[in-house]
């Protein structure tokens, strides 16, 4: 008999009405909307907050992402941020008091050539320097560490070693969102489900006030949060956003015994897998390349990153595709995060995540909030503002490492 | 896995294409003309609508002609391919059904 | 002072030469037969010229078929002298036959006219499929339709087959001309002849 | 688990002559151990139904709670029966999570069943698969009575028609019903003569075992093909075990059918609590009673044809019917002697010590919800018809319009798709004279479609009449309303979930169907709620109040419909075939020499050739001292090749390059840099002008193709009017370089036509000539490692040729290959930058040493104006540097991290002060040296830096990018 996965609390969050003003309008319940919401109330006192969704809360990315939670980036200002986000979660469970299954296992990420190798090695040495743990693995490493990884020089692109970080971790996404929502509505916050924002009011370039499908709400303040569709909030708000909507598709398997206990990665070619607290294989893979709001890819990206999958690690041979699905990701020049001010005085943005929106949640949240109630941004996002892709001061993942995050 | 109609070869699978992002955004007449933020625009921003979209794509693994094409971001539809240096077709934006 | 220079051509080496007791083995007899070989150092030229334009009308002049006027047509005959469609403006010239003198003779008719001539002829090789079975190896190697109604006989188009770019021309009822370029020529053999094990025996359904 | 065998010793199987089992071939017999138990089933049985016959009525515990549960149908949708197989062929491996239903037995197969947790075998999988691609006119999707009259007609039209059908019989619900009739023919008759016109139609592709599994854009299908399961052998070689089928459909035909569901009650889930239709299947396919005393519970009439049957075997117990007016069905079954309970519903059951049912507590179900008085009946089995759902999986996927319709009491199809045509259940009619009908007219539409017209003949069979189905699909329970009473009503058999746990998730605030799903895990299994979906939007809509089931709808449908296994999927995409490996035309010549090779891309190129008795750094420093003092010979054939030809070649490279070409000679070739319109660096190479109007353009090996398209895209977009035109020659060409002091003396042996002296044949100069062997070639003096070097291109036929000759004219000055390693070694002494390596995209030309390439004067290049942001004013961006270590032999891994001297000890974080992009051991320095990226790097020559990693940390200095000549005294080589 399989364990029962941890209890919920008997409570997560009321459904309130709606009032005519609030000090902060959240736009999208996704995670990084609640953790606003939720450090807004904590770090600053401010609960007369409303965080509002088009649909369910958790309902967007947060429900379809894959969980990996690392920061081994390429760039000092990445790696910096990201395992500040990192160390947020190192407790996160028990500052919300919910088992969200936060696990830290270890993320192994291969190289198949000799470039990867040589950025392997910048990456480990830079994420040493920058305060993350990082590890260069040898294959024969590997194999100790992940038996089930095929390390055999037979296959088309062999393992040529690999990067590690041993505090990557996954959680069970949805409860994390629920997680803030609870201690977010506990607060005080308002969480308004199925209720479209469809517009903002000004005064000049100055927000006061958003329309939404159940009438318009006065505040001086809104923060934007809402991933895959940050372009079409910003052109309601009256300014752009250099971000291209995306399909990423994931997968899982039916349930197995356990045979993955970390998580493993091939950027050469394009395949991420854990295997979830319920024992199934959680997979994810590139981006389809064209702009893209169906949530929805094409199935020749699925059989290449499965491909991939059995070449690995062989024993997926004969697991099964139970589900496939796709979420709309925000894809933006420099695959870094935007977080910030915006044109309009009041409006700030969170947006920009790519792939990989879910490991930054508290960090996203938790600047987004300081930048809301500061109207300046925090030390940690302070490179990472809308500015920057007007003076050339990108923060360059994408080409420095080559990897969509 | 989207057919897509070159104007040249005909209907092809999506993988004989690669994407060109949106079109009618020619290079600038004179770029040292513009303003930094000018020129960090036509860099940096595209549009990204939700709904009909003028795009440029690549017949790679084909006849390598560069085409746009106005496609639905929502529903994946191609509704028009047409020449380079030639206006966006007009067409509603509820035109026809999914495919 | 120039030398008076022998004929080169024996020393030439063609991209599957080197497997050809391996193609030779690779086929699959009995009923559902199908063969593979290589047909080697076919003259290709690559030709540039937009239709309308003098290039093109001089080109295709010097011809014997002219030149394709669009997808899938091939002016010529596969025995002979065919010229593919490659593109509005871009078409190859294919002879079995070497064709040595061919390039100047293009290349003379071109003469200052916008366009290009380009001897390609190493730049790809050809894989000939052939017998019954051969659409059936196409079926699980191309996305391209190959039913015999649509892709007729002297049709050709650019493809992919094993995810890699080639150019397929179907040259008689069951035999079918692969051409990719000269490095993935042994990925494309290996990929074809494997996918050619299971004529050998009795179909499964 | 320990397998129990509910009922023992007893053959459940029924005699041929009352129900002989369409499925099953009864002269055929099969061994098979299922749960430790050896049986005997026939051939065309499933595990199911053999263990079922066998008197076996347990599949396992479930998976949380782990109560003992039993088959409940008798197809893909069932929750229960969860099987690892190992077959008893000479290469398979086991496979774990199968459905029992659709697992067919062999000879000495062993099936155990698992509770909800699969073991994953744990070697590879030496089995084969592959794909095909297919083009049909109409593709129907189920081959039962609808799809196949939908093909008959749309094939007769003419029309190239796949039909594919899961199961490995055609008929699908149809096969085994007895006294059905079609045209005047037995069913099989029908069914028979019908599968073999289909066959012996060169255009049609009828295929069984075959599941349509996921529909997307522009109607591409994705189908699976179990192709050797059911064979008892190992298949040859090349035969594939599983066939992914890629289908480009013109138009569709839906002819999936629909599902029944169960009814959630107390105790719903006991082993012996089957589908009705299940109960039907295994009589009708494999010719097995499911048990001996049988109750069947309804909403509606389709159990009605099931309890004739039944009653006509003695094992009919009653008809328990929701309706409280009796149906013309039900009443002719009354009429027959049936008893029919109706207005009544079963609200608990019980359990054999076993954990099996033994009983049912039969309830009226009164006009208000509540439940009337009950009696018990002792039973083993009892079959239970909730409904059918229609199969909309492909219609949902494609975006299809899904409601619920009261009538049927099922997510229908709200709206067609365009391309698309619906015959039979799936439309929610359930009769077989209908199904037939508007199968033919969906074939007829489809194939009409496509250019193929025909009058539709619809085949003929009984209409039938249907009454109305009950809107039940919760029972109360009978111990009232508390939480605590529901803790037993199963929402979802295959997650353990109850009518509690949905309680639950409401009561904590939860009211969207998602995240009551995503809070119990309901319809997150493997049957993805096949069967319990609807029942637990059902019993949400019952908690919810206001809420009615089309205000819930149902979740998404999300591919695969079943679960397809990832090797399948993968196909051919193994080993060697899973990706292309790109050899040059001189390959086997590095092979013969033993060399060590490495991937460029998709290239495999010679890395070094170790020599007997050599280390690779003993190899590598001997190539490289040869390429200094003497000469080396280098296949440089994977440089991508773009000739250029046209009036405005020269104007075009100028806005392409940062540098100028308007004014390069004929004859001379100029070293270019690309840069985006960013001004970031992403290739570069030498091009030669070869006349006025046509230019030889050398990029990146892996650039080629970028490249190649980047000139087209701005010629076609941007500048069609320049009169240029581009064709790779790539491949066309294959190249030899000759390097080092003795270069000279080898190129003259083969191209005496050529003067090589320095002054006739200048560095950036060119010659067309014919070898002495009568190759015809181009001969290029360019270096990538500071040495006298020539390049010698020829038609990459003679690629091997020449590499041969010029080994042979190299033999008297020892002229040695070398390979990548030591090829990256010499460029960097020299400090010239690999575009990959040295940049990551990142970086302008400015940053890496290469000033000199960016033109000052030209009015505007592309990425000229983006030197105007701030980004690139900055004096700390990061500069391509020389780097040598304090100690000489230290060794660092190209990649290291670099900092400044207060960084070194000072508390994490720090950040980086630049990076190696590679570090070597110098023979011509005798020193350790190596190329870095460094923050401000020009400015800060002489200053030290660090890298430390290393144990004592390394230190630097940083130094000019050139460390070797950098005068370029030896271009010209030995004197």
């Amino acid at each position: 008999m399989a364990d029962l996965l941890p209890e919920h609390p008997d409570f997560l969050w009321r459904n309130p009405r709606l009032k005519s003003s609030y000090d902060v309008v959240i736009v999208g319940a996704g995670g990084h909307g609640l953790a606003t919401a939720y450090y807004l109330a904590k770090e600053h006192g401010i609960t007369n907050v409303a965080v509002i969704d088009k649909g369910w809360l958790g309902g967007g990315n947060m429900a379809r992402n894959t969980t990996i939670i690392r920061s081994n980036y390429m760039l000092d200002k990445s790696t910096r941020f990201f395992d500040r986000s990192l160390q947020m979660w190192e407790g996160l469970d028990e500052e919300l008091e919910y088992d969200f299954l936060f696990s830290q296992r270890g993320l192994i990420t291969l190289a198949h050539t000799d470039a990867e190798v040589r950025e392997s090695i910048r990456r480990v040495e830079s994420n040493v320097l920058n305060g993350a743990d990082a590890e260069w693995l040898t294959p024969q490493e590997v194999k100790e560490l992940l038996p089930i990884v095929n390390i055999s020089d037979a296959i088309r692109h062999p393992v040529m070693g690999a990067t590690y970080q041993a505090r990557a971790a996954i959680a069970k996404h949805d409860h994390v969102a629920w997680a803030y929502a609870r201690k977010a509505s506990a607060m005080g916050v308002d969480i308004i489900q199925n209720t479209e924002v469809t517009g903002f009011l000004k005064d000049g370039d100055k927000v006061i006030g958003v329309e939404t499908t159940r009438g318009n709400i006065a505040t001086e303040k809104v923060g934007i949060a809402v991933a895959g569709h940050s372009s079409l909030l910003a052109e309601k708000a009256g300014f752009q956003v250099p971000i291209q909507s995306r399909t990423l598709q994931a997968l899982v398997s039916e349930l197995f015994e356990p045979v993955h206990p970390m998580i493993l990665t091939s950027h050469h070619i394009h395949v991420y897998v854990s295997q979830a607290h319920k024992g199934e294989l959680v997979m994810g893979a590139n981006t389809d390349p064209y702009t893209a709001y169906g949530a929805r890819g094409g199935f020749h990206t699925i059989e290449r990153q499965l491909a991939a999958a059995v070449e690995l690690v062989p024993i997926f041979a004969r697991a099964h595709l139970i589900r496939v699905w796709g979420g709309v990701v925000d894809i933006s020049p420099d695959s870094t995060p935007i977080i910030g001010k915006t044109p309009v005085e009041g409006i700030y943005i969170n947006c920009g995540w790519g792939s990989g929106g879910f490991k930054g949640t508290p960090i996203g949240g938790y600047t987004l909030a300081h930048t809301i109630a500061h109207d300046e941004p925090h030390e940690y996002n302070k490179h990472f503002g809308l500015d920057r892709y007007y003076t050339g001061h990108l923060v360059d993942e994408h080409s420095a490492s080559g990897v969509l995050h | 896995m989207m057919l897509i109609d070159c104007p040249h070869c005909g209907l092809r699978d999506e993988t004989e294409f690669e994407y060109g992002s949106q079109a009618h955004v020619p290079y600038p007449q004179d770029p040292q003309a513009l303003t930094n933020d000018e020129w960090a625009q036509w860099l940096y921003f595209r549009d990204n609508p939700m709904g009909l979209r003028a795009e440029r794509w690549v017949h790679l693994t084909g006849c390598r002609k560069w085409f746009n094409a106005v496609r639905d971001t929502v529903s994946y539809e191609f509704k028009a391919t047409y020449p380079v240096g030639t206006p966006r077709p007009n067409i509603p934006p509820h035109h026809g059904g999914i495919r | 002072m120039a030398n008076v220079k022998p004929d080169p051509r024996a020393l030439r080496e063609s991209p599957l030469q080197h497997l050809a007791t391996e193609l030779e083995a690779a086929e699959a007899t009995g009923p559902h037969n199908v063969s593979i070989r290589e047909v080697p150092f076919a003259t290709m030229i690559g030709i540039r010229a937009t239709p309308g334009s003098p290039a093109h009308d001089a080109i295709a002049t010097v011809l014997p078929h002219g030149l394709p006027a669009a997808v899938g047509e091939v002016a010529g005959q596969p025995d002979a002298l065919g010229v593919l469609w490659i593109s509005p403006d871009e078409f190859l010239a294919v002879s079995v036959n070497e064709r040595p003198e061919l390039v100047a003779t293009l290349e003379d008719a071109l003469g200052q006219e916008r366009g290009h001539v380009v001897d390609l002829s190493s730049n790809r090789t050809i894989i000939e499929l052939s017998g019954p079975a051969a659409r059936h190896v196409l079926r699980k190697t191309t996305p391209t339709d190959i039913h015999p109604t649509v892709f007729t006989v002297n049709r050709a188009i650019t493809t992919t087959l094993a995810r890699t770019p080639v150019l397929l021309w179907r040259t008689e009822d069951t035999t079918w001309r692969i051409m990719p370029r000269a490095s993935f020529a042994e990925h494309i053999a290996f990929n074809l002849m494997d996918a050619m094990h299971e004529f050998n025996h009795a179909l499964v359904s | 688990m320990t397998p129990i065998a509910v009922t023992t010793g007893t053959s459940f199987r029924v005699p041929a002559a009352i129900a002989p089992g369409a499925a099953i071939n009864r002269d055929e017999t099969v061994e098979v151990t299922i749960d430790g138990h050896t049986m005997t089933a026939y051939r065309g049985d499933t595990v199911t139904s053999a263990l079922l016959a066998n008197g076996h009525r347990r599949v396992g515990d479930s998976i949380y709670l782990g109560r003992p549960r039993g088959v409940l149908a008798c197809g893909v949708e069932e929750p229960n029966s969860l099987l690892t197989v190992t077959r008893a062929k000479a290469e398979t491996i086991s496979e774990t999570m199968l459905i029992g239903p659709t697992v067919e037995v062999t000879n000495n197969m062993v099936a155990e069943h698992v509770q909800g947790i699969g073991k994953l075998a744990e070697t590879a999988d030496p089995e084969y698969y592959d794909y095909t691609y297919e083009h049909p006119d109409v593709l129907v999707v189920g081959a039962g009575p609808a799809g196949l009259a939908a093909a008959l007609q749309a094939s007769r039209a003419g029309a190239r028609v796949v039909i594919l059908d899961e199961r490995a019989t055609f008929g699908g619900n149809l096969v085994g019903t007895p006294d059905a009739v079609i045209d005047g023919k037995p069913v099989e008759t029908w069914i028979a003569e019908t599968v073999a016109e289909l066959q012996a139609n060169d255009d049609v592709t009828l295929l069984n075992r075959t599941t349509v599994f996921g529909g997307y854009e522009n109607n591409y299908f994705m189908a699976t093909q179990r192709r050797t399961d059911h064979l008892d052998d190992q298949v040859p070689f090349g035969v594939s075990r599983e066939r992914t089928l890629h289908l480009r459909a013109k138009q569709v035909v839906l002819a999936t059918g629909s599902h029944e569901r169960p009814i959630v009650f107390k105790n719903n889930d006991r082993p012996g609590i089957m589908l009705a239709s299940g109960i039907a299947g295994y009589l009708n396919r494999y010719g097995v009673l499911a048990g001996s005393s049988i109750a069947l519970l309804t909403t509606n009439d389709s159990v009605y044809l099931l309890a004739q049957q039944l009653a006509e075997l003695g094992h009919l117990v009653a008809v328990i019917d929701v309706r409280a007016d009796l149906s013309e069905a039900a009443l002719q079954a009354v009429a027959a002697g049936i008893d029919v309970i109706a207005g009544s519903v079963v609200c608990d059951t019980t359990a054999s010590d076993q954990g099996a049912l033994a009983g049912i507590t039969v309830a009226e179900y009164l006009a208000d919800g509540e439940l009337g008085a009950t009696r018990h009946f002792e039973v083993d089995t009892l079959g239970v018809s909730g409904g059918w759902s229609p199969v909309i999986h492909l219609h949902s996927q494609r975006q299809g319009k899904v409601v619920w319709d009261h009538e049927v009491q099922g997510f229908v199809i709200g709206q067609p798709r365009a391309d698309f045509h619906y015959a039979g259940s799936v439309t929610g009619s359930l009769s077989l004279g209908e199904a037939l009908a508007n199968g033919a007219n969906a074939g007829a539409a489809a194939a009409d479609a496509t250019g193929h017209f025909s009058f539709a003949t619809e085949p003929v069979a009984a209409a039938g009449h249907r009454g109305p189905v009950a809107a039940l699909r919760m029972v109360p329970s009978p111990d009232g309303e508390d939480q605590d009473a529901y803790a037993n009503h199963f929402v979802d058999l295959h997650r353990d979930q109850t009518v509690q746990d949905v309680l639950r998730a409401t009561g904590a605030g939860m009211s969207s169907v998602e995240h009551i799903k995503r809070y119990t895990s309901i319809s997150t299994g493997n049957d993805q709620g096949k069967t319990g979906a609807v029942n637990a939007i059902g019993v949400m809509s019952e908690i919810l109040d206001g809420h009615t089931m089309d205000d819930i709808g149902t979740t998404t449908f999300r591919a695969p419909y079943s679960p397809i296994s990832y090797v399948g999927l993968a196909g051919r995409q193994r080993g060697e075939l899973f990706d292309a490996l790109r050899k040059t035309a001189m390959d086997r010549a590095h092979e013969a020499l033993d060399a060590v090779f490495e991937m460029a891309g998709e290239w495999r190129r010679a890395s070094y050739y170790p020599r007997a008795g050599e280390t690779k750094a003993q190899a590598i420093r001997r190539e490289t001292i040869a390429a200094r003092n003497g000469v080396g010979m280098i296949d440089s054939s994977t440089l991508g090749k773009i000739e250029v030809r046209g009036k405005d070649s020269a104007e075009f490279l100028n806005r392409i390059y940062t540098n100028g070409f308007l004014k390069l000679k004929v004859g001379r070739g100029r070293y270019g840099v690309m840069t985006g319109v960013d001004g970031k660096v992403f290739d570069d190479g030498v091009t030669l002008r070869l006349a006025e109007d046509r230019f030889f353009m050398h990029t990146t090996s892996g650039g080629a193709q970028r490249v190649l398209n980047w000139l087209e895209n701005w010629h076609q977009t941007e500048w069609s009017h320049l009169d240029a035109t581009f064709t790779s020659v790539s491949e066309q060409f294959a190249t030899v370089a000759v390097s080092g002091p003795k270069a000279r003396r080898v190129v003259e042996q083969l191209a005496s036509d050529v003067d090589f002296a320095p002054e006739a044949f200048e560095f950036m100069e060119f010659r067309e000539t014919t070898l002495d062997n009568g190759i015809p070639a181009r001969i290029s003096r360019i270096s990538f490692t500071g040495e006298l070097s020539y390049e010698i291109a020829v038609p990459t036929q003679y690629g091997r040729a020449l590499w041969d000759a010029v080994a042979q004219a190299g033999a008297a000055y020892d002229i040695t290959p070398y390979g990548l390693e030591a090829q990256r070694i010499l460029r960097a002494e020299k400090g010239f930058v690999i575009v990959g390596q040295d940049t990551d995209g990142t970086n302008s030309p400015q940053d890496v040493g290469m000033d000199w390439v960016v033109s000052k004067i030209k009015q505007d290049f592309l990425g000229k104006r983006s030197y105007q942001l701030d980004d690139f004013l900055r004096d700390d961006r990061e500069e391509l540097v020389a780097i040598m270590a304090t100690d000489k032999n230290s060794m660092v891994r190209d990649g290291a991290a670099l900092v400044s001297a207060e960084d070194l000890d000072a508390p994490r974080p720090v950040s980086t002060s630049g990076h190696v992009t590679g570090y070597y051991d110098s023979a011509a320095l005798d020193r350790t040296f190596g190329l870095a990226l460094v923050r401000g790097g020009s400015k800060r020559i002489g200053e030290k830096l660090y890298a430390p990693a290393y144990d004592p940390p390394v230190e630097f200095e940083i130094t000019p990018l050139i460390s070797f000549d950098p005068e370029g005294t030896r271009r010209d080589g030995e004197r």
